[in-house]
């Protein structure tokens, strides 16, 4: 086939991993507050799946599949979701941790206290900085890779 | 001859960084850890979170996060901007 | 559209196997079921059109994995005769390790198979099982070359070298 | 059962000796990918299964999800341990390593 | 049924020990096929160690960080293969 | 107005920071829409900045405390208690440096509107703008280690990549290499410092640390791996050699800000020494090591900007010498804070003065010789010359920036290097000998690139040159305002915003840590 | 077995090693190598500093009953210096590239035009 | 107790081997194969030292992410380190 | 409000401004004082040089960078070289020059416990 990509046995692996390991680290990401864990690693487990495509499909592998003004607008968004949320406990402090134990819908339960299974909708922000941090780490990281790989990056039209 | 200068100043600072490394506490006994047990103790009921280092790294220090997701992101800038493309007058 | 259902479900059968045991509708909390299928559609939204590769002359979908008999067998397959040549492989390294008797060359195959999840598997197992590592794949006849450690014949058939895997690729896969 | 476990766990760290040996004895890549490839696959398969079985002998949620969690990182490592030695030993031959001492090579006829 | 985490240990004890066969071909191995060979063993030695020692030391949530490592060791050989082709332009 | 008065140590880092993220996205609207957010944004923080200051200075000098995402705790502290969360700690070196840094990032944000215009990448260029003012905004107000590495990190990679966002110059790439690689040096040493601490000490709150520090080899590791490491950041001899490249390769508006950047590390390592080992050192040996450092730094870096022939190198290495000045100073200041503390506060008055002298006058000539080298087209002064028939205001400018800096009545340098050379030569007369001679020295520096560059008969090269847009000029009047201002008037900036950060360090160990851990 | 600082020792002895490598080798790619490994080393002296001996990890997700934990400040430290590290790295031999490919060499000795 | 010391030690020593592997050998890809090696084991040494959560960073970034910007880097650049 | 005083010194830049003005003034009267009948255009504003002409140059002639305090320069010839010696532009030369800062600092630091 094209030079672009490897064989055919790494390719259909990869159809396979690629999935489940972007499941995998959403599920990092998702449980960052009960298990090991959580923004940065989920984030950067995810982008390992971008790289991996990468290799093994080529620049082909891109077309339709990663654009890179979406993951650097994306990127953008989960920064400012994490600076916003930081700013959503102004009221008494920066980074104050407005949800937590609030009882609300939102990460609002609590947690015994000791050894437990875990309770996924506690911790208030956490979780949701988890997720503005792990977008931000994942696009990002694949964006350095991406442009890496591929080169010239076209910059907004001016 | 500055190789050797060189060598000898670099043999001081390994050792010194290495003397003071071994100067330190024993491993696996650390002193004063009262920063620490709070975040162990208080994790559950405060932040309502089961894994005390996201408590930490999200709440009590997430301050830190922010400005490494902003280093991530300074960094993403600037490898992007290195390889932007250029307008004609500046190739 | 199918594909990208298909790979959603898939993806939510394997959260539900990260989480299990997590509460009682089932196995499941009712937030893990919902985190879930959430992530899952995502995924499904990301990775749907990669999992599945369109048709090109000469090879077939993968789309023809979905049916769940396929995944019987190859379940079967796995438990069987897999892990029993894979033992045996495993012998066959230790004797060689032990008496250092090599006979090494590469063979070419033509196991006739027209699917990449059939070659893939079938690529995979030979790696795995006696004294044979896949070294590269013709891509136009699905022919493998074969790193054969105790070459006994220069021009072997398909089965001589690996027995009865090209039958449970086929059945498998084709 | 503990017996079991002994005998998984004991299957397991013998394999996965032989691999790492050989990894040393064996002359060239391709060989060695056979050794390693196969050996520490089938070692650490049986390795899982110990501690599967384990889990599933101590019962509780706790120790089952211990045990489906292995078994998914057996499942990885079973899918990408067969396609990393492939990729290997593909990159070793396009790199220029003929297999050493070989029979026959079908592969250089084609390129 | 219990038996002592003691097992497990020296279980992971012999799968570092192996860890140096594998390290002892990155350093010899006369091509860089030979030192991917070595770090390919490394990465499955030690997600085997992963899981070895998660039962050991009874934590659960140990266990993800094998399933990472299985995902993910993949990822960064594949780079290099990719390399020895003469790939990635 | 009190509530943002409360906010505004982290309003300052985080507006900033807020305009890095939204930059790249607003931009896809269009310039306008970016310029019009990055400028209310920059004016915001010199804002904030201002009534920090003023906050801070008219409350006599004790440190505010604000816990991120606090509400556990009242500070100051009783009975044993520990902070847990990271701390803004501001006191009046804090304010003070808050204010220069507000004054650059005002000036270089409405310069570099004109200057980056035409050029690509003006969106990311801006994004790593306002992120390294960001980094430096935390670098100066942080009352905790990691999190002052984290800023310090911030800084150095905005401060790379903006060395080499002019991808299509050679040395650029260059520079930007060595500047990243020395940065991440630099701060991998104040990373591992931080960690013996914390080893030792269990906490990571300059408060805390400096009340509990002992002093033993270990902390005495420590202690030089932070010296020298921000020593280097800051650009002192012999560790300065990535200072020239960065300054000289980075784009004209960021020149300014990487000096200040480079002030800012000088913060931190005087907040180090003073406020953090202040107690457990020998103050003498410290301070001899600090005007070693200096004097090397203001000889060798005046005497190599003579031998330049690339404009921007030589004030460049212009501005090398003067982070000597502060240095020696603070060294000065630092050497007698046992023994003889009756000139000490001066010494120190005279090298915190110098700070926000040397960034205003720094900057504009920096401004100034971005203008000089897009008008002329070359960097090479010999290739330079006759661009004063043309460009009148700019070579005033520059000439105001060029007699500021090097100290000559009445600008606002003087008033500064009066201060240090008095206090020097009181210690040791050799020292005021060399602060002086450097000084003439760096006049004649900027005699000679004056001379070359605006000087001499109109040439070709000269003749389609004009004074840049408004947008451009007015940044460079404010500063030659400040100029003007800080040396007709330094009694009342001495006394007002000086004194007190001069003191904040100097005396105010006391007060720092008891602002967080009660008496 | 009492393993006194070993751990300690081991990471600087990683930092020593980056130093070395930064130092005396010549290529840029090697020289970035060298970071790394200081960045490791100073990663695992982070992480080494929290270890109590016989602690568990401080996650209560199905913690074992256990009479201590290891302090989870220096893991969440490390966590940013892993990241940090990575950010620099790729800015590095970003900048490497070009370096490259404006100088055709990537030998240390041959990279300097800003010189003087 | 004993066991989990000495594992410590071997792993340990087998960090700074590939360390120094990593400083000594003259090809660049195989210095970044055996940084990615002593970055494994200093994965597994977090792992032992009760800190998943770094362990999982290490892995993720250590072992797929840096290996792959280094390898792209040195397919942009060179391979051989020149003498 | 304007004098800055270090305790041992003063400095009052307006009094300072006052003396230059006053200066200023001072040497406009001495000027006012000067020659009446020099006027341009004529054969006294000529450039004397030792009594030859003045060589002719297109259009005007400019001293260039390089060519002011070539003098000093050359004196400090000996000091120059060594100085430039340092700054050889290697990469490798900077991080030496920090090793090397870094073991002095340490030693003295030490010793100085």
């Amino acid at each position: 086939m094209n030079n672009n990509s490897m064989s055919v046995i790494v390719r259909t692996v990869t159809r396979f991993m690629y999935g489940l390991i972007i499941l995998f680290g959403f599920y990092v990401i998702m449980h960052g507050h009960l298990t090991p864990g959580g923004g940065f690693q989920g984030g950067a487990v995810v982008a390992s799946a971008f790289a991996l495509l990468l290799v093994a499909f080529g620049s082909a592998g891109l077309k339709g599949q990663l654009n890179l003004h979406w993951l650097q607008s994306i990127e953008e968004f989960g920064a400012l979701a994490f600076l916003g949320l930081a700013f959503l406990g102004i009221g008494t402090a920066f980074f104050y941790n407005l949800f937590a134990n609030s009882g609300g819908f939102l990460f609002g339960a609590s947690v015994p206290t000791g050894s437990n299974a875990g309770v996924l909708t506690a911790g208030g922000l956490v979780p949701l900085m988890n997720w503005a941090v792990g977008l931000k780490v994942m696009t990002g990281i694949a964006a350095v890779v991406i442009v890496m790989l591929v080169g010239s990056h076209k910059e907004e039209t001016e | 001859m500055r190789k050797a200068i060189l060598f000898v100043a670099f043999l001081f600072v390994g050792a010194f960084l290495l003397l003071g490394v071994a100067d330190m506490r024993p491993f696996g006994e650390p002193q004063m850890a009262v920063m620490d047990d709070y975040y162990i103790q208080n994790a559950q009921p405060e932040v309502a979170v089961n894994n005390a280092v996201t408590a930490v790294v999200f709440d009590y220090r997430g301050f830190d996060t922010l400005g490494e997701a902003t280093v991530l992101f300074a960094a993403v800038v600037g490898v992007l901007g290195l390889f932007r493309k250029l307008r004609e007058d500046e190739r | 559209m199918l594909a990208f259902f298909v790979t959603a479900i898939g993806a939510f059968f394997f959260y539900l196997l990260l989480t299990f045991g997590s509460g009682t509708i089932v196995a499941w909390s009712l937030e893990e079921w919902i985190s879930g299928a959430v992530l899952s559609l995502i995924v499904g939204a990301i990775a749907g059109r990669v999992a599945f590769n369109r048709k090109k002359e000469g090879r077939k979908s993968s789309l023809r994995m979905l049916n769940p008999l396929r995944w019987l067998l190859f379940l079967v397959y796995l438990i069987g005769p897999f892990l029993w040549a894979m033992a045996k492989a495993n012998l066959d390294v230790a004797y060689r390790v032990i008496t250092g008797k090599i006979r090494p060359g590469i063979v070419r195959l033509s196991p006739g198979l027209s699917t990449d999840f059939g070659t893939t598997l079938l690529a995979n197992s030979i790696t795995l099982t006696p004294g044979t590592l896949t070294v590269d794949v013709d891509e136009e006849s699905g022919d493998l070359f074969v790193h054969w450690i105790n070459v006994r014949d220069t021009d072997p058939s398909a089965e001589a070298v690996c027995g009865s895997f090209v039958d449970w690729a086929r059945r498998i896969a084709e | 059962m503990s017996i079991l476990l002994y005998v998984l766990l004991g299957i397991g760290v013998l394999f996965n000796g032989l691999g790492a040996i050989a990894l040393v004895r064996f002359p060239d890549v391709y060989t060695r990918l056979h050794g390693a490839t196969k050996c520490t696959t089938f070692g650490s398969l049986f390795t899982a299964l110990g501690v599967i079985v384990y889990g599933f002998a101590r019962g509780g949620a706790q120790y089952n999800t211990l045990a489906i969690h292995v078994i998914i990182a057996l499942i990885a490592l079973l899918v990408t341990n067969p396609t990393g030695s492939h990729a290997i030993a593909r990159a070793a031959y396009r790199s220029g390593v003929k297999p050493k001492g070989a029979v026959v090579d079908k592969l250089e006829d084609r390129s | 049924m219990i038996i002592e985490p003691l097992v497990f240990f020296i279980v992971a004890a012999c799968f570092a020990f192996f860890v140096m066969f594998s390290l002892l071909r990155i350093g010899l191995g006369p091509t860089v096929g030979d030192r991917v060979v070595g770090l390919d063993t490394l990465n499955t030695l030690v997600v085997a160690s992963m899981i070895v020692l998660g039962a050991a030391f009874d934590q659960v949530v140990f266990i993800d960080v094998a399933i990472i490592y299985a995902l993910l060791s993949f990822v960064g050989t594949l780079y290099i293969a990719r390399y020895l082709e003469g790939g990635l332009n | 107005m009190t509530a943002l008065t409360l906010h505004a140590p982290i309003l300052l880092v985080a507006l900033p920071l807020l305009g890095a993220f939204a930059t790249p996205l607003v931009g896809k609207l269009g310039k306008g829409a970016r310029n019009t957010l990055i400028g209310l944004i920059v004016l915001a923080v010199a804002g904030l900045a201002a009534m920090l200051a003023i906050d801070v200075f008219g409350s006599g000098g004790i440190p505010t405390v604000y816990e991120l995402g606090g509400g556990t705790f009242t500070f100051p502290l009783s009975g044993g208690q520990v902070p847990v969360r990271i701390l803004f700690e501001v006191d009046g070196m804090s304010a003070f440096m808050g204010l220069i840094t507000a004054l650059i990032a005002l000036t270089g944000a409405f310069f570099s509107f004109s200057y980056w215009k035409e050029r690509s990448g003006g969106n990311l260029y801006f994004s790593l703008f306002l992120m390294l003012i960001a980094g430096v905004f935390g670098m100066v107000l942080t009352g905790d280690m990691f999190n002052f590495f984290v800023f310090l990190e911030i800084t150095s990679i905005a401060a790379a990549s903006m060395v080499g966002f002019r991808v299509w110059l050679k040395q650029s790439q260059e520079a930007g290499f060595k500047v990243m690689a020395m940065y991440t040096l630099s701060g991998l040493f104040v990373l591992l410092a931080i960690g013996l601490l914390y080893g030792q000490y269990g906490h990571l709150n300059i408060a805390v640390l400096a009340r509990s520090i002992q002093g033993s080899l270990t902390d005495m590791v420590a202690l030089g791996l932070l010296l020298t490491g921000l020593a280097m950041k800051a650009g002192a001899v012999p560790m300065h050699m990535w200072a020239p490249d960065a300054y000289g390769e980075s784009p004209a508006p960021m020149s300014a800000v990487l000096v200040v950047n480079s002030q800012a590390s000088l913060y931190g390592l005087f907040r180090i020494l003073f406020t953090l080992f202040g107690a457990s050192i020998s103050t003498g040996t410290v301070g001899w090591i600090l005007i070693v450092l200096a004097l090397l730094t203001i000889f060798v870096g005046v005497t190599m900007a003579l031998i330049q022939s690339d404009l921007k190198r030589l004030v460049a290495f212009g501005a090398v010498s003067q982070i000597g000045y502060m240095l020696l100073g603070v060294g000065v200041g630092m050497a007698v804070i046992a023994t003889r503390p009756e000139y000490g506060l001066v010494a120190m008055q005279g090298g915190i003065f110098h700070m926000i002298n040397d960034a205003a006058c720094v900057g504009l000539l920096f401004f100034a010789s971005g203008v000089v080298i897009r008008a002329a087209g070359t960097r090479d002064l010999n290739q330079m010359g006759g661009l004063g028939h043309r460009m009148k205001w700019t070579s005033i400018f520059f000439a105001i920036g060029a007699v500021a800096l090097a100290g000559v009545p009445p600008f606002n340098g003087f008033a500064s290097k009066f201060l240090i050379y008095e206090a020097a030569f009181k210690l040791n007369p050799f020292l005021a000998v060399l602060a002086v001679l450097s000084s003439i020295m760096l006049l004649a520096v900027f005699v000679k690139a004056f001379q070359a560059a605006f000087l001499g008969p109109r040439s070709n090269t000269s003749a389609h040159v004009s004074d840049p847009s408004l947008g451009m000029m007015l940044p460079m009047a404010a500063l030659v305002l400040v100029v003007i201002v800080f040396g007709l008037f330094p009694g009342f900036f001495v006394d007002h915003i000086v004194t007190p950060a001069a003191k904040a360090l100097w005396l105010g160990r006391d007060a720092y840590i008891n602002a967080v851990l009660g008496g | 077995m009492n393993i006194g600082n070993l751990p300690f020792i081991v990471a600087a002895l990683l930092v020593v090693l980056g130093l070395y490598t930064f130092l005396f080798k010549r290529n840029l790619i090697k020289l970035v190598i060298g970071i790394t490994l200081i960045e490791t080393g100073v990663n695992l002296f982070l992480v080494t500093l929290g270890y109590r001996t016989g602690g568990i990890s401080p996650i209560y997700t199905f913690a074992p009953e256990a009479q201590q934990m290891v302090l989870p400040t220096p893991q969440a430290l490390t966590l940013t210096s892993i990241v940090i590290g990575l950010a620099t790295t790729a800015l590095l031999l970003s900048f490497a590239v070009f370096v490259h490919r404006h100088y055709g060499t990537l030998d240390v000795r041959k990279v300097k035009e800003l010189k003087g | 107790m004993i066991v989990q010391s000495i594992l410590h030690v071997v792993v340990l020593v087998l960090i700074v081997i590939g360390a120094a592997l990593a400083v000594w050998f003259k090809d660049l890809l195989s210095s970044v194969l055996a940084l990615a090696a002593a970055s494994l084991l200093v994965s597994l040494e977090f792992y032992m030292l009760q800190a998943p959560d770094v362990a999982i960073a290490e892995a993720a970034i250590g072992a797929a992410l840096t290996t792959a910007i280094y390898v792209i880097a040195i397919r942009r650049t060179a391979r051989k380190e020149e003498e | 409000m304007s004098g800055l005083s270090s305790g041992f010194g003063v400095w009052n830049p307006i009094a300072w401004a006052l003396l230059f003005v006053g200066i200023l003034v001072v040497s406009f009267i001495v000027r006012s004082f000067g020659n009446k009948g020099y006027k341009r255009g004529t054969g006294q504003t000529k450039v004397f040089l030792s009594g030859n002409d003045e060589p002719e140059t297109s259009n005007g002639l400019h001293v260039r960078g390089d060519h002011l305090y070539w003098g000093m320069i050359d004196g400090l010839s000996a000091y120059y070289r060594r100085v430039k010696a340092w700054h050889t532009g290697i990469l490798s030369d900077y991080a030496a020059w920090f090793v090397g800062v870094l073991g002095l600092v340490f030693v003295i630091l030490v010793l100085a416990r």
